[in-house]
């Protein structure tokens, strides 16, 4: 492929950073040892595993031992909400989150729903902020957990996550964020927000694919996930990928060093196309919150088009874009995020995230804006809605 | 994902457009479902369709499984066309992924609705035609939904 | 560290082989894609996983479709049991396996048993052989599933597999086993053995750490073990590890090309360092199967010694051995697995194993032994067993 | 896992022997657990250790505190002898980690067993001694076992 490819999809995937790469790269064939082992080799295994959880906990404002590697968000997700679950019963069995959850939570919730739990969905408004005084009335005295993410991966709407942790603390409830799509793209101290566990993942950060943490702040009792071996403090059991680990470690060490000029740039780029766009195509709107969201995350719908068939000609002129979250493409139902904020089912059908990244050029996004005004148009002369409405218009 | 043969069609469909004052006109399938398919048949005194164009709302599979279809129909007399598949659109297409196959069957409906609509203006029956059963307008309110 | 390493642990882990990580490289900062996206980019990364997948597959005598990739061995046995365990309480909760099992199973066994199933823990004959009248005697009618690992990881004892595979296939129990030892040392078919889910880890055969499948025979119904996306059929959540699978479709390719030529040579390497040892040697026994033993295994129990000391001894000749399994080093007893031999207690405590891989040479063996005697005498003149073994001899 | 001064003892641990007529002879731990210490003491008549040995079956750390063991010990005089506890070990050590801390203190007792051996012997009594508690014979079945 020598095509020009313009990446816009960096909440589904990050490309990873040479660096981290590089850092990876000794622990493959060379210092491969299984840092459980006793021996001196092993040794560097072990050493490196906990200079990246260090990193990490600095990131967080954490303490090293509260860092438990995992192979991704998606089993930090499960582990903390299952585990939580189980480790809380006896004090009650109810949860509370919300509807513009990943899958990884709402599908874990709807299996602790045929476990015997209770969840309540809080509802968002139209921006995709969660109802603060639905989350306060919904509290009850068997709630074990509140589940909100820190920022959401379809329209990047940032939540106001240091009062829903104000309020679970004082209500003495845990507080678990999916902070997959936060974590590296915005400031998180755990203490400050109150955060009694955190899911992350790699490769949203120009890690590698495959490695996760979950935070669990000292003192939370919960059970393993994965039994076996004695890893990660025996709360974790499988061998330690080591270069995984290694990645994350240097992504995240490279995600804070870079974060305050990286995300500036982002946003100065999100916000010129989110202008260009509203400006300069009929019928759109964006989708999200207008500032209170992830600094490379825009997310429109375009009326009368369907999304699908506008990511494949954005992939014919080397765009990659994504309408939804890609994990969802298996499924026909349009996104349960954009329904959360009231968008009518085929409006939400025509729906397109582009997500920045700091290679992102000024030239890639007017370049981009140029080919959504071309392909949109396109596919509303193809539209069968479009021809409805421009005749009921001019009627 | 797609074949080529789709991909092939997804880009440079055929027959897009609108007929005026068409002998028929078929519309199937439902926004709030992501896909809407819009077949107009320009049929004549022979019942040879002579013409036919589409509009579509939907996915690749959508697009191409309109277009193969309306080249399969066109220049056919109605008896054939009713004999068109949404197994014969998916094999000219070489397959579509399981997910899609739905795509086909609106192809085949759409047909269908459209020669529904020409045998009610001309008062004719055609054999083996049913009244279409998807129907576009259950979505309309939503759609002009301002926001 | 520019000392000599001989590296006899590769039980524990493996090198990554250069080739595996060559394969795996253009997937970090090149191909980087995320599988379940649209478009043509990331059908590279699709097209890469099905490939692995294929060629898996191939290596079992499987479909592709029964291949579900996980973060390692444990993963895979934590969910063949747990999912396997609910998908068919409705038949029964009575679960079989042995006391040989890697804790990944045992653990897991132990919290089923937490959530009122029951296990019977088969025993095993003096070389680490499952007892198959006991197994007989087992099967109820409520038995929903029989777990026996292909090889154990500490003293490299192979199972009579397809004996078990027919026992379970006959009275209609799901067989699942551990095969994280045996893949890719040892010829194994699924359908042959009457296997229907059989677990496995990359870096056990010079692939990757944090990846690992599950085979799952079509049929089977078993719900996820990981919730979210639709990723793995729906089955296992988690943006898919593309490089880990990666390297893990190569690292496969290459043991199976290897595997006669490979064991052969390790085999031979083996038997002489077994040969060596216990000839050389006073006061030692080998555990574990003189002959239906993994390729690479030896495990020593050296009378009137512990093993710690005797690896770290090793380590400062350069040589790398465990004293059990790595993983269960975090604990002080003796391993299970020389317990359910009929060790004693202080017996087991002197136990070493070395596990061979194709780069181990002649000389290493020859060098490992002379320091192995050297090590063994120098302990016991500090050991308080030993003096009065001596002393009670004498008299 | 080791502190260098730990790999240090492990590796040139001293006083590593037997004494014959030892002046008190003291065992503790158990062969089941892994940890067998053994301390031989030669104490004159003023009540100063003169020489002392070990033997220890056992981990890196139960060499490492055996062996700093007999070297706090040596040339004191019993009381003082007493007074060293498994926390001066680990001190004299840098440290051990979490798992290994019970070497230590099978490092004291060892001590305090040929004390007691010795004051047995000796018809005397130390001042905060008592009976030792861990032996060594309740393993020694397990041990002469043929296999
Ligand atoms: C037999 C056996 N099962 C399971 C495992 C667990 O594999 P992993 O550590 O890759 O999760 C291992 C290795 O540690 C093993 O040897
Ligand atoms: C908000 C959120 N949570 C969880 C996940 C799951 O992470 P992973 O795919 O790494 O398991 C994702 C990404 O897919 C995400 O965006």
């Amino acid at each position: 492929m020598s095509k020009k490819l313009i990446y816009l999809d960096n909440a589904a995937t990050t490309k990873t950073a040479p660096e981290v790469v590089e850092a990876m790269l000794p622990y493959f064939t060379e210092n491969y040892g299984n840092p459980s082992s006793v021996y001196e080799f092993a040794g560097i295994s072990k050493k490196a595993v906990t200079e990246s959880r260090e990193i990490i906990a600095g990131a967080l404002g954490a303490d090293q031992s509260e860092i438990y590697f995992t192979a991704g968000g998606s089993e930090a997700d499960n582990w903390a909400l299952k585990a939580a679950a189980e480790a809380y019963k006896s004090k009650g069995r109810h949860i509370i989150t919300t509807k513009i959850e990943h899958h990884a939570i709402l599908h874990t919730c709807e299996y602790l729903e045929k476990q015997g739990y209770e969840v309540t969905y809080l509802d968002v408004d139209e921006t995709g902020i969660v109802k603060m005084d639905q989350l306060k009335k919904a509290v009850r005295p068997d709630t074990i957990l509140i589940s909100v993410m820190f920022a959401n991966n379809e329209i990047g709407t940032v939540q106001p996550v240091k009062e829903i942790g104000e309020i679970a603390k004082e209500k003495g409830i845990l507080f678990h964020t999916d902070a997959v799509q936060a974590f590296g793209q915005l400031p998180i101290n755990v203490d400050e927000y109150h955060i009694d566990m955190l899911s992350s993942s790699a490769h949203k950060l120009n890690g590698p694919k495959g490695i996760g943490f979950l935070y669990i702040r000292k003192g939370v009792k919960i059970r393993s996930f994965v039994h076996g071996g004695a890893q990660e403090r025996k709360r974790r059991a499988g061998t330690e990928n080591v270069p995984g680990i290694v990645g994350f470690g240097a992504a995240v060490k490279r995600a804070m060093e870079t974060m305050e000029e990286r995300t500036r740039k982002e946003q100065e780029l999100r916000d010129h196309l989110i202008d260009r766009v509203l400006k300069e195509v009929p019928y759109v709107r964006l989708n999200g919150h207008r500032t209170k969201r992830l600094p490379n995350n825009t997310n429109f719908s375009f009326q009368f088009i369907e999304g699908e068939s506008l990511l494949i000609m954005l992939d014919m002129e080397g765009i990659c874009g994504s309408s939804g979250s890609a994990c969802t493409s298996g499924s026909l139902d349009p996104s349960h995020v954009l329904l959360a904020i009231g968008l009518p089912h085929e409006i939400a059908h025509g729906s397109l995230r582009l997500t920045l990244s700091d290679e992102t050029t000024m030239e890639d996004i007017d370049y981009t804006v140029e080919a959504i005004k071309k392909i949109v148009e396109r596919l509303r002369s193809m539209s069968p809605l479009y021809e409805d409405f421009i005749k009921k218009s001019a009627r | 994902m797609y074949s080529e043969k789709v991909m092939e069609h997804f880009q440079h469909p055929r027959n897009v457009g609108e007929i005026e004052d068409a002998s028929g006109v078929g519309t199937v399938g439902n926004a709030k479902c992501g896909d809407i398919m819009r077949i107009y048949l320009d049929i004549d005194e022979n019942q040879i369709i002579r013409d036919v164009k589409f509009k579509t709302f939907g996915c690749g599979a959508a697009v191409a499984t309109s277009s193969m279809a309306t080249e399969l129909v066109k220049g056919k007399n109605i008896q054939e066309a009713m004999q068109i598949t949404n197994k014969a659109v998916m094999e000219a297409l070489d397959g579509l992924p399981p997910v899609k196959v739905h795509c086909s069957l609106l192809a085949e409906e759409a047909i269908h609705a459209a020669l529904w609509d020409y045998a009610e203006k001309n008062g004719i029956k055609i054999e083996g035609l049913e009244k279409p059963k998807s129907d576009i307008h259950e979505g309309e309110e939503d759609e002009a939904e301002e926001y």
